[in-house]
């Protein structure tokens, strides 16, 4: 820990010296040039520059591109301006050089740019290739200013929107509007389910019509619904009718209208009068004065460079190979060959995919097309681990299912054929379904009819349109629930066919990934393809999908599971034979004897506090085995102890344990069973009792021990005021604030574990905690050790990262 | 707290009941005072109605504030029997019913699904029933065919995952602190040192904090010497810790009575804006 | 500590009791009659989550699992209707569910208010998966096929071939979990769910368990967290939709500066008693 | 005897040494069970449930039949549950019968909004009062301990409300205290919380082996 506290010291000095302002310091002349690479494409200039001493986060180079003419005229344009902290040689994949690792750190020490002339200069897209260009380059810093900006007012808060409630001639007009179209909706999907019926006849299977099945399902049950709405509305609004008379109604309804409108104003005005408000906004602003070029001779340097478009070259023939992908289910290829030289930004690699049937390949289908730049086999450590070699190898998994999917639709059919098997004999869907249909139609157009004459509201009453309504459900209505019913088993089948289906299409999947494949690999750049040959001829790689056994991935994770299972059950075991293991000194522990000691000066009572869990979970346990002391110790002081239960399996248990260890002090006649009550079941009353009692017996000791919620803050505060010494123990950590702030001890968490353990000497506690112990000396080894290993190689530049990596979690 | 301490003397339980005779009524006078809301539904009187109620049960529960008192008690048993209730019918409606009876009798078109449907579920069923006979004294032996299932299965896997989740997963950040902190700082910048300083401080802050907690959890050594001072250090940094969870602790319980208020002031009495 | 208290020691701290749940019960009242005016900036993790929310197209699905109940709602309410509210904005698919049973009724009231005021449709714009038992095993479940794990919603709808769930077989079709917990969920969510399959887990949650997260924060397995009422607040703010944590946070403020000066009164009254050793007690 | 206790210790050995093992295969067998497993507690889960839900009503029951402390208190739990159940089936049975217009009446979800929502989101509330007064009466700096306890608890309930902000900006910058606060939480605490974690993932590992090995043994209830 000492090397890094080091570092820090010797940075914050620095950072101090540094404070002074000074003109920039451009990195020097003779690292700036512009280079090939046979990587590049044709459209792109490669620039490189070592760094300046006073690269900062606030400070940026800027790269002036001149064409032939504007150079001559002696005019530069800013091409870009990079943070100087960025856009290392060493970040560009393509430049990077994959077995020389003295390269590699050269480059951490180089910026590069690859420049597009085109950007600048559009007309010469075209001709980039064959103009030179010129550019040179500063560092400039800036400084930061403030900017006001009007911002849009605050959004107000919702308001529940006050409208005016809806008169009864309006609502009526509205819900049968509503019906109306309703019902309409219904006929037009009927005609339409009805014709779709007539073309398909010849090929109709179930799912060429459930859609259609649905959508008419949907619209039914809203019209039944609203069936229902529109009846009740119109028999309120005839009451109403016979006893306002129309022209009252026709008059509510122009108020209502008024009224939205008003509302509507308000709400608007009240918006109108959100006051704007500024923001202020932090940005940079470059410094005033010229950029510090780099200069060469007192001038800025200038470097001349022009695109080039070296020949596209496929990879190499050996290291292309097909394999299963390790550590998988068995759904997955991979497929892995070398880097090609010309890789770049603009160039890609394409997988293709054949089946092979019996030593006779099919056609190649595209699989994937992957940027050159990525698909590095090292971005997979999951599968192919950390080995460095992968960075020199492209790897993609290609899932034979998704290239060569199952026949859905065949599957579908001899799925539904098979179910139909199984269906009662008098249930043949795709025969009877117009039957169904078609009666529908007749008694819905009557039907629509009657519902036309209600959207007139008033009009229709006095017409006295409901219950013709009524009149016309009788033909309807029956049609209706008939056509459901059925409809649900239609679902009801089509579901079951979907599941079936589900499960026939992972079968054919599996099958379809387990066979064997070729593949062949290219590099695409434009139109150009060139793909892996072997003495002339594309190379073809073969490969097949298998389940795998183990997922080597997780080896970290079953090591250190097997392992530090192993620890605690020897540890259990040791506990067994040796139960006097050492465990530490506890304050909290230390303690109650004090404690129980005053409350025999004062003469009053010990309470001792159970917290809301059950016998079943480990704080109450450990509570338990404190209790035993505390008891055994006050008895032995002749002193009285209150146990508080809210448990009645605990309170029985506390009042065994309170028993005994009288019987061990030689005191059983001091026991008495009312001293362990059960004080209420219910939190919050629980705590209110406790606290009464405190209150009236004035103990001298309180011990808080469990796991306790939110009352804890109550028994604590109380307790305090009460002037008694606290002691609490829980793992419930939201509480443990309120014990510390309150109680005079506290045993934090684990520690009430530790208590119980060394208290009772009970094997099981005694070894898992000595196997916890060991557990936690292992990570704080791996931390402390680990971490200055990795400052240090960090610090050296060497790259230790291994370490962590052996922590991955995948 | 609940202030139970006042030694209640006769007259003061006549005022106490006084006061509360008047204080329901005052609660009633308000309740009716706010009318219709304008723009409720036809059957607005129901939600008004459940307002007042909610509202009542609300002034009911901070009537603990006084003292832990009958009312209290009613209004919190009563919840507690609702929430059983809701249980009772949301286990029918969300699992009892979709898991057993749709599937058994309501999904299958013909009678092979049905069959088939009951292959793959009468274990778990069976199972689930055997589970029950936890209520019984001399049966519930067999619930432990049950439990034993359910809990080998949760103790099996939990090993793996809390390795994965609650080790590995958080060691390894903690692996990289500071060598991570200097490598993001480019070597030899100075004028970037401040900012590149503040980091590698906050690491190592991170990691004395987690390494002095641990040592302090550490039970089978004596703290003493170096030893003491590092889990002074641990405690130092627990109670940092704890303070700001505390802190966090008062915020929630805050914002819950900052609802609550809104609701009586709002809902009920329609006040503020 | 000291000798005990007299009776009318207690008698003058149930007193002075009384008077502080006064001062408090003002300190919460009095904002929501006059504005504080208090201005706030979105802390950055309640920004990250907002921004991966933005960045999802809009159709894709986003898991939502609000694992309250009401002792919580007052925080986490506002919080999940701030949420929904930004998918419904962005035509998302909100898939909701929950791990409590106390949690169906809120989520219910939450999903359906939300959804009125876009008018969207459970089926086609969400789906409202409710509760079911099982906890991590039902995570797992649904890791393995979703449709497996809900054969129906909360309307009893099949979620089979339900339009909101296109595409959607089981967690590994999903980008994003937001998991509102009251409780351990998060924490489970976690093990079972974001470091399994891999979707990109934000957390909300009541202030009390907010601190217990950030070690997930800083080891990226969560991508950000709402944080109590405030969280809520700030996701309104960045919503564009000031709502009831925005006006709750005036009280917050007026109540936490109350608090402060209690705590910081008493210490000093404290402190200022044990340097004069004379008059101890 | 054996079968009450030998064979259930020995299958929930065997069933988490499967669900140990599984978790490392990835074959697609490995899946399929998995699946199939969690099915299984899925449906079991209701009968779980039931036991909970059972539990507390024999709680209640127990405590009116011996006549316990407040016993009659108890009625009222019932009452309550009678309430919502017989709601909710009234609701299930009007479904069967006949299709119900969204938006109908639900006494179900009337006693949840008005009854259960309240009482429940007020409990809590209540504590925000006793923190105050506890925060004036007993929150004292006693110790060094105690004082970093205190000052950081100040700090953060100061940075995460508005009016920090607005102090801030009268100070100069806007941020200083929310910042203190982030930095509280996401350097010395999120320290701690991890250790804790460590701590307390070691411990439930140490407790599953217990249960797997059959020495711990609460979970197998009474009558052993």
């Amino acid at each position: 820990m000492s090397r890094p506290v080091a570092a820090t010291c010797i940075a914050l000095a620095c950072g101090l010296l540094a404070a002074a302002e000074r003109p920039l310091a451009p990195p020097d002349a003779a690292s700036f040039r512009a280079f090939a690479h046979p990587s590049d494409d044709g459209q792109t200039i490669n620039l490189e520059w070592g760094r300046s001493p006073d690269e900062a986060t606030g400070t940026y180079y800027v790269v002036e591109i001149a064409s032939e003419e504007d150079f001559k005229a002696g005019r530069f344009r800013r091409v870009a301006r990079v943070a100087s902290l960025a856009k290392l040689k060493s970040d560009e994949k393509r430049l990077r050089d994959y077995d020389d690792e003295a390269a590699n750190r050269a480059n951490k020490r180089l910026h590069y740019l690859a420049v597009e002339p085109a950007s600048v200069y559009p007309a010469d897209a075209k001709t980039v290739r064959d103009r030179d260009y010129y550019f040179r380059l500063a560092i400039v810093g800036t400084r930061l200013a403030t900017e006001k900006r009007p911002k849009p007012p605050e959004p107000r808060p919702e308001e529940p929107e006050k409208k005016p409630r809806m008169p009864l001639l309006a609502a009526a007009t509205e819900k049968s509007k509503d019906f109306l179209e309703q019902l309409q909706a219904l006929q037009k999907a009927l005609g339409k389910a009805g014709e779709t019926i007539e073309e398909k006849r010849p090929t109709l299977t179930t799912a060429s019509y459930l859609p259609l099945v649905s959508d008419i399902e949907a619209k039914i049950a809203k019209v039944m619904v609203l069936h229902d709405e529109c009846l009740d509305e119109l028999r309120a609004l005839d009451r109403e009718l016979v006893r306002r008379g129309p022209e009252a109604l026709k008059q509510d309804v122009a108020d209502w209208k008024k009224e939205v409108a008003a509302a509507e104003k308000e709400a608007e005005e009240k918006r109108k009068n959100d006051r704007p408000r500024v923001e202020e906004e932090v940005v940079e602003v470059e410094k005033d004065g010229e950029p510090a070029f780099v200069s060469e001779g007192g001038a800025p340097k200038v470097v001349k460079a022009r695109a080039s478009l070296p020949p596209l070259v496929r990879p190499e023939a050996d290291g292309f190979r097909a394999f299963d992908l390790p550590s998988d289910d068995g759904a997955a290829i991979a497929v892995e060959w070398r880097r090609s030289p010309s890789e770049n930004g603009r160039t890609t690699y394409i997988v293709e995919i054949a089946q092979v049937e019996n030593g006779v390949y099919g056609a190649f289908k595209k699989a994937a097309e992957v940027p050159s730049l990525g698909a590095e086999k090292s971005e997979q450590p999951k599968f192919f681990g950390f080995a460095s070699a992968n960075k020199k190898l492209h790897c993609v998994t290609i899932q034979p299912a998704a290239v060569f999917p199952p026949d859905e639709l065949a599957l579908r059919q001899k799925v539904v054929e098979e179910q139909m098997a199984w269906m009662p004999k008098d249930w043949a869907p795709d025969t009877d379904f117009p039957q169904h249909l078609y009666p529908l139609m007749k008694p819905l157009a009557a039907y629509i009819e009657v519902a036309k004459g209600i959207c007139g509201g008033v009009e229709a009453l006095e017409g006295r349109q409901a219950p013709r309504l009524r009149e016309a459900d009788k033909g309807f209505l029956p049609e209706l629930a008939r056509y459901r019913a059925y409809g649900e088993r239609l679902r009801r089948f089509e579901a079951h066919v979907e599941r079936r289906l589900a499960e026939a299409l992972k079968d054919a999947r599996r099958k379809a990934s387990r066979k064997l494949y070729a593949f062949q690999v290219g590099i695409r750049r434009g139109d150009e393809t060139l793909y892996i040959q072997q003495d002339g001829k594309p190379k073809e790689a073969m490969g097949a999908a298998r389940p795998n056994g183990v997922k080597w991935f997780k080896l970290n994770n079953i090591i250190l599971s097997l392992s530090f299972c192993a620890v605690v059950y020897a540890f259990i075991g040791l506990a067994r034979r040796n139960p006097n293991l050492f465990i530490r000194k506890i304050a909290g522990l230390e303690a109650v004897e004090e404690a129980i000691g005053r409350a025999t000066e004062m003469g009053r009572p010990v309470f001792f506090v159970h917290g809301l869990g059950g016998m079943g979970d480990l704080s109450t346990i450990a509570a338990v085995s404190i209790l035993a002391r505390v008891a055994r110790r006050s008895a032995e002081y002749d002193t009285r102890v209150r146990v508080m239960n809210n448990d009645p399996i605990v309170q029985a248990v506390s009042q065994e344990v309170v028993k005994q260890s009288h019987t061990e002090a030689g005191r059983p006649d001091a026991y008495n069973a009312d001293d362990v009550p059960l004080v209420a079941p219910d939190q919050f009353s629980y705590a209110a009792a406790v606290n009464g009692l405190m209150v009236r017996e004035q103990p001298a000791t309180i011990f808080l021990m469990g796991s306790f919620a939110a009352e804890s803050l109550l028994l604590a505060e109380t307790g305090a005021s009460t002037g008694a010494i606290q002691i609490a123990g829980t793992d419930s950590y939201t509480q443990i604030p309120f014990f510390i702030t309150a109680c005079d001890y506290t045993l934090i968490g684990e520690e009430i574990f530790a208590a119980s353990a060394y208290l009772s000497r009970e094997p099981r506690m005694l070894g898992s905690l000595r196997g916890q112990d060991v557990g936690k000396a292992v990570v704080m080894l791996v931390l402390v050790a680990g971490t200055l290993a990795l400052t240090l190689a960090s610090a050296l530049g060497h790259d230790w990262s291994i370490i962590q990596k052996l922590f991955e979690a995948f | 707290m609940a202030a139970p301490q006042e030694t209640t003397s006769p007259t003061r339980r006549t005022a106490e009941l006084v006061v509360l005779v008047v204080l329901f009524f005052a609660f009633l006078a308000a309740s009716a005072a706010k009318g219709r809301p304008v723009g409720a539904p036809d059957d607005w009187w129901l939600a008004r109605l459940g307002v007042v109620v909610a509202a009542g049960l609300t002034l009911i529960m901070y009537s603990f504030l006084y003292r832990d008192n009958p009312l209290f008690k009613i209004g919190e048993n009563l919840f507690v029997g609702v929430a059983l209730g809701y249980g009772v019918i949301l286990t029918w409606r969300q699992s009892l019913r979709p898991e057993i009876i749709d599937p058994l009798f309501v999904d299958p078109p013909h009678i092979h699904a049905f069959w088939m449907e009951l292959a793959r579920r009468s274990a778990p069923i069976v199972l689930g029933i055997l589970l029950l006979t936890r209520l019984s004294r001399r049966a519930s032996w067999l619930s432990r065919y049950s439990y034993t299932i359910m809990v080998g299965w949760g103790a099996g896997l939990g090993i793996p995952v809390t390795i994965h989740t609650y080790v590995l997963q958080q060691l390894k950040p903690s692996l990289g602190l500071i060598s991570k902190a200097l490598g993001d700082t480019p070597a030899g910048q100075q004028a970037d040192l401040w900012s590149a300083a503040l980091p590698i401080l906050g690491d190592v802050i991170i990691l004395a904090g987690i390494v002095s907690v641990l040592f302090y959890f550490f039970f089978s050594v004596e703290h003493k010497g170096a030893g003491s001072f590092v889990s002074q250090l641990g405690i130092w940094f627990l109670m940092v810790a704890f303070g700001a969870s505390f802190g966090n602790t008062v915020m929630g319980r805050v914002s819950l009575l900052i609802g609550r208020m809104r609701f009586l002031l709002h809902d009920w009495l329609g006040l503020g804006p | 500590m000291g000798a005990p208290p007299t009776q009318a020691a207690l008698r003058r701290l149930a007193v002075t009791r009384r008077i502080i749940y006064l001062l408090v019960a003002v300190a919460v009242a009095v904002p929501s009659f006059c504005d504080l005016g208090c201005e706030f900036k979105p802390s950055p993790w309640v920004e990250k989550i907002f921004k991966k929310v933005e960045s999802l197209k809009p159709g894709s699905p986003i898991l939502l699992s609000f694992d309250f109940d009401p002792a919580a709602m007052e925080e986490l309410y506002p919080m999940g209707l701030a949420l929904l509210r930004h998918c419904f904005q962005n035509d998302l698919h909100p898939i909701l569910m929950t791990h409590w049973p106390g949690g169906v009724g809120i989520s219910k009231q939450i999903i359906e208010k939300a959804a009125k005021e876009r008018d969207k449709l459970p089926g086609r714009d969400y789906v409202f998966l409710a509760f079911k038992p099982g906890y991590s095993n039902l995570v797992l479940n649904m890791g393995e096929s979703l449709q497996g794990a809900f054969s129906r919603d909360f309307y009893n709808q099949p979620t089979a071939g339900m339009p909101a769930l296109e595409g959607v077989r089981s967690l590994k079709d999903i980008s994003l979990v937001v998991g509102l917990a009251a409780g351990a969920t998060t924490e489970m969510w976690i093990a079972y769910g974001r470091d399994r399959f891999g979707f990109d887990l934000g957390a909300g949650c009541t202030a009390v368990i907010t601190p217990d997260l950030y070690p997930f924060l800083n080891s990226g397995q969560l991508i950000g967290v709402l944080g109590g009422l405030r969280g809520a607040a700030d996701y309104e703010k960045l919503v564009k939709r000031a709502d009831r944590a925005t006006k709750g946070m005036q009280a917050q403020s007026l109540t936490h500066v109350l608090i402060i000066l209690l705590i910081l009164g008493a210490n000093a009254h404290y402190l200022w008693r044990r340097t004069r050793p004379n008059e101890k007690g | 005897m054996w079968y009450k206790l030998t064979i259930p210790l020995v299958m929930c050995f065997a069933m988490g040494l499967v669900a140990f093992v599984h978790e490392f295969v990835p074959h697609p067998w490995a899946a399929a069970f998995r699946e199939e497993m969690t099915t299984w507690f899925r449906i079991m889960g209701g009968f779980a449930m039931f036991i909970g839900l059972y539990a507390l009503l024999h709680l209640h029951v127990t405590r009116i039949r011996r006549q316990q402390a407040g016993w009659a208190y108890s009625a009222f739990v019932f009452l309550g549950a009678v309430l919502t159940i017989g709601a909710g089936v009234f609701e299930e049975i009007r479904a069967a019968v006949r299709d119900v217009p969204e938006g109908a009446f639900s006494p179900f979800d009337w006693l949840y909004d008005y009854v259960q929502v309240p009482c429940q989101a007020t409990i809590f509330s209540i504590l925000a009062f006793f923190m105050a007064s506890a925060a004036f009466r007993t929150f004292r700096a006693r110790n060094v301990g105690a004082a970093l306890l205190l000052v950081s608890a100040v700090v953060v309930m100061f940075g995460r409300v508005p009016i920090s902000e607005e102090v801030g900006r009268m100070l100069g910058a806007w941020d200083t205290f929310p910042r203190a606060a982030d930095w509280l939480m996401e350097y010395p605490n999120m320290a701690v919380k991890r250790a804790i974690f460590l701590g307390i993932s070691l411990g439930a590992i140490s407790q599953s082996l217990r249960v797997l090995f059959g020495i711990e043994r609460s979970y197998l209830g009474g009558g052993s």
